[in-house]
């Protein structure tokens, strides 16, 4: 697939480090896909699809060279995609829990939108919450690292309890590896089903160059969301990642 | 019937994955060896870790690939593990190694041999890489050097990968004889540039074009050097399917490798070929595939 | 908007039939000229009338054609009256020869000044000839020598086509420094193998594969002649509509060639990919070709 | 279009020189088209489709070294083909001549069999009469040079004198170029339409080589039937030809 061009349309401020493009484009991607972009003369990088329909967006926020050139964007100024890419997320019948942390609800936006369940908005401190209004009619739980909003703790503390007091059919998460390397666990040990959606260092995005795979699995072909069948192997996950030269080292 | 002897190696089926395709992981290479390969080729190998080059690396075209990956890999002192896993899958592992000069690459051929490799591949051939790869392969003296030094230094089967850009593959071939098989093509190098963005798209501008596009070229390469020389060939470039991995062979290749094809057909097309390969043999009354080596040569 | 300047040469779109395709007779180059091509370089023309290779001669390939027409032609004391009737369409002919040394080329070239020519390319580059083309091409001292001796003998422009079948076009690109403009690039050397027959298609075996496959390879050979050297270049290689051609000119053609396109869309191509050409160019806010010409290049 | 295989599944002998091989294809030709046959390792030769839908067939007089090994092919023996190429007849209404010299009837065959009309099949002598079995319930003359049957002298004297009995809205003719050239002669003087389908020298078949053309029609793809409109402007037709040189010489 070669790049097509799409014009940002408008660009919302979601938090103080994590901006929202939306713009429109012909193709139909599933909640959990992604697309790579390319800022031509600059980076490219892989980015999941956070608004799906005739309005679509990436939600982005800024981490080094790619992420802070995009966020310089203006409205008018033009991305170069391809894609989408990957296996989305399959949506299970029953109530879900759905785990966002950090910008991981950018992820999770699409499907939240059409499953029902408990929702845990977690992030380092208050500001850093993303979408807390585009989801305030649902069932949202809060939690903070530094207690600024919600629930004081981690994410996966809140998780646990919220398990314990009801039975969730599915569990749905994507945000830091330690934090889903948890909920996995637990929800594996409950016999909850989940998926996870993984982000492991992208060059290819298409399943050749290897430098996304974990324990055998290419998170861009394969994944990015694996269920629990597939995360049960994944020994690295949470652990281990592979650096730009191919490299295992511990995260 | 698609078992195949590449000198003192023996492979169930002649399909073998390409170096640079989901060969840098032990486990990818697990997966791969599992999901039906003949052979597996790791990613090209060196001294020290190399980052490669910053992205865009890939890019998709209508009949095939553009890499400039830029020979990212752990370095050779990372890569045991990767082979011992690699291992498991029961099938041969071809370490695959690049280097800039005879020294360099006796040391990783020595590696591989050490980490239990079952022959090693050199890359003479990259066309993206200062200083490496085709810049080393089209110099006769230093590829004969290389091949040479080699072979004193392992006992293990020394395969040689050539480039096809240069004005005849023949007298690259005939330089690295004393190797144990030839492994014909690396890639065509190429670039493309988006209009739109006014500017190549990899981010180092030159890569390399593999898939549909560079078959003609692999094949003509193949028939070329296996009436020249008498070591045995192996076929790569814009194989897809089965009766793709059967014109190699007809050219003159013992075994064939397949990279860019994983990308259309997904990590089952060893399977896949290996099922289209025995369906023609048998319609067309051939039991092995040394039957079929070379027999569209025309005199 | 789409006019340039090649040299002392004026064509009113930079978008020139390529040699081999449809000019060999003076009437099919005229009604190319009609159908809005830029300029027009004839067929290849040698000293004798050559029948070329027999049949099968061409074969279409899923991403281009595979040729070895084996450079027939009536020969050039056959051939002033079709560059005399080709004239009548009001575009610049450019007679293109060769020839296997410069005194070959020499006469040739004289005579197509004679007969009208508005420049003459030399085929420096045809794969699969022997004794002609790349094998003449890649020789530094000899295309030297040819393009020093034409340049000598007319006065017209002298264009030089080169070949991708080298492992440095740059090199060769500097050998012929002396030439007016260079052409960039010819067919790579190629074959293909029907596995039912089991044997080559092509009666010649070897071939020249033309079309889409190639223009990744055309691309890099105009971006990394047009940094080195300070002549014109024509780019061709697989365009086959508007971005394709833009995408040559920004790589540093000041014009391009078209050649297996005709086969995929038909004689109205010239005048649909001006309409391309001049549809984005507009939208990008460009008026003149000479804008885009290389800036591509990245430094 | 790369090669397909087809298994000749009936010959049938037609004439001392002419045989029809029949064939199973998918290809779905018009009358007039034509394919290219190869014989690997002996030639590749321009071939009209001369029976058309399920059952397929090529009839092909002996000539030179290609159409001699075709000749020896047997039943079960297989073909490459490519095609079909370039543009068949157009069928017109009203009331048709339809002239076939030689080998051209095969050419003509498909047509006929959709057309309503008179039918000259044409000769050297007798035996070489073509389809005179499959048409033997059509309004059939014949003329042969020899006089050994029907009409003695050329088929074009027979279309003379045919054209001055009735008038037709439409002239098919395939033949020897001589011929063709007078017949489309007579027509345009009579203000008859006429299509012609032309035979030239040809090596790729798809319009890219000019080894076919005629005063800048490529018999290949703007052909090989033309109409008068096109016909009236080629001042070769019958005169001139093209060797594999490309050299122009008279025919
Ligand atoms: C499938 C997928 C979907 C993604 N979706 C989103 C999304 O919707 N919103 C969003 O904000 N981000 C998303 N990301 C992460 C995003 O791709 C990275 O933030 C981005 O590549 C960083 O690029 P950069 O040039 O700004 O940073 P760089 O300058 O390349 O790197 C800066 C630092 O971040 C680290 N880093 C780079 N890439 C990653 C990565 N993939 N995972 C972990 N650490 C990394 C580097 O090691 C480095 O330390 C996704 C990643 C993947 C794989
Ligand atoms: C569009 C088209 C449709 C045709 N359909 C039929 C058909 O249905 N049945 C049939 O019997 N033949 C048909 N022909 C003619 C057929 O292609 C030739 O008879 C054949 O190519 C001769 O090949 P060869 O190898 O046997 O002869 P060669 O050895 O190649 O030539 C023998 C002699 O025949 C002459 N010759 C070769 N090709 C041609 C040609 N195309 N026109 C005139 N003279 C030629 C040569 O100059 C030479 O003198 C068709 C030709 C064309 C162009
Ligand atoms: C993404 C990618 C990376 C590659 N990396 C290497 C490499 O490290 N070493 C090497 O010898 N060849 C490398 N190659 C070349 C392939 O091994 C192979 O020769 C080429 O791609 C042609 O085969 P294919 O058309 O089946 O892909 C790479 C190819 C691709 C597409
Ligand atoms: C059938 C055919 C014949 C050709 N003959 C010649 C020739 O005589 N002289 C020449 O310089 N190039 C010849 N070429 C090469 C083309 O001019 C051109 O360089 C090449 O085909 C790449 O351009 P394309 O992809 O647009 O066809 C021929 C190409 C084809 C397909
Ligand atoms: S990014 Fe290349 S295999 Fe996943
Ligand atoms: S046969 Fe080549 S143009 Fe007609």
């Amino acid at each position: 697939m070669m790049y097509r061009v799409v014009k940002i349309e408008k660009i919302k401020e979601e938090t103080p480090t994590i901006k929202t493009f939306f713009f429109k484009d012909d193709s139909k991607p599933k909640p959990g896909q992604f697309y790579m972009i390319w800022l031509p003369g600059v980076d490219e990088f892989p980015m999941s699809i956070s608004h799906i329909g005739n309005k679509k967006a990436f939600t982005v926020k800024r981490i080094g060279k790619g992420t802070t050139a995009m966020h310089k964007l203006k409205e008018g100024d033009k991305l170069w995609i391809r894609g989408p890419y990957g296996r989305g997320f399959k949506i299970e019948n029953g109530y879900a829990l759905i785990i966002g942390g950090g910008s991981g609800m950018a992820t999770l936006g699409p499907l939240i939108e059409r499953v029902e369940g408990d929702i845990i908005i977690a992030a380092r401190t208050k500001d850093e919450l993303l979408f807390l209004d585009r989801f305030k009619d649902r069932n949202v739980y809060i939690a903070t690292d530094d207690g600024s909003a919600g629930f004081k703790g981690f994410a996966t503390d809140l998780a646990k309890d919220m398990m314990e007091k009801r039975d969730y059919s599915i569990i749905y998460t994507c945000g830091p590896e330690i934090m889903m390397r948890k909920i996995i666990d637990m929800a594996i040990e409950r016999g909850i089903k989940v998926q996870a959606s993984l982000e492991r260092l992208m060059k290819c995005g298409i399943g050749i160059c290897d430098s996304c795979s974990i324990n055998g699995y290419r998170v861009c072909v394969d994944g990015p969301v694996f269920s629990e069948k597939e995360l049960v192997k994944m020994e690295d996950l949470g652990k281990y990642k592979r650096d730009s030269s191919g490299r295992r080292v511990p995260i | 019937m698609l078992n195949v002897e590449i000198g003192k190696l023996h492979f169930k089926n002649p399909l073998i994955l390409a170096s640079g395709i989901l060969d840098e992981a032990g486990e990818t290479m697990l997966r791969i060896a599992k999901s039906g390969a003949g052979g597996i080729v790791t990613k090209s190998i060196g001294k020290e870790p190399r980052e490669g080059y910053e992205n865009p690396v890939v890019y998709e075209l209508p009949c095939g690939l553009l890499n400039a990956m830029g020979l990212p890999n752990p370095g050779i002192e990372n890569y045991e593990d990767e082979i011992k896993i690699a291992k498991k899958g029961g099938v041969p592992i071809i370490g695959s190694i690049f280097g800039s000069n005879p020294e360099e690459f006796s040391y990783l051929a020595k590696k591989m041999e050490d980490y239990g490799a079952d022959a090693v591949e050199l890359n003479l051939s990259c066309p993206h890489a200062k200083g490496y790869g085709m810049e080393v392969g089209t110099d006769l003296e230093l590829v004969e050097e290389i091949v040479d030094s080699v072979k004193r230094e392992i006992k293990i089967p020394v395969w040689a990968k050539l480039t096809p850009n240069t004005s005849n593959i023949v007298e690259i071939a005939k330089a690295v004889e004393n190797a144990d098989a030839l492994v014909l093509i690396n890639t065509l190098k190429a670039m493309a540039i988006d209009i739109d963005a006014k500017r190549p798209v990899l981010k180092n501008v030159f890569g390399g074009l593999s898939g549909k596009a560079i078959k003609p070229i692999g094949i003509r390469a193949v028939y070329e050097v296996y009436r020249e020389v008498g070591k045995p060939i192996i076929g790569v470039g814009g194989i897809e399917n089965g009766r793709d991995a059967i014109e190699y062979i007809m050219a003159g290749a013992s075994a064939v490798e397949i990279g860019t094809a994983i990308y259309t057909r997904g990590i089952g097309i060893f399977k896949e070929i290996a099922k289209e390969m025995e369906g023609w043999m048998r319609k067309n009354g051939y039991s092995k595939i040394s039957q079929m080596v070379g027999i569209a040569q025309v005199r």
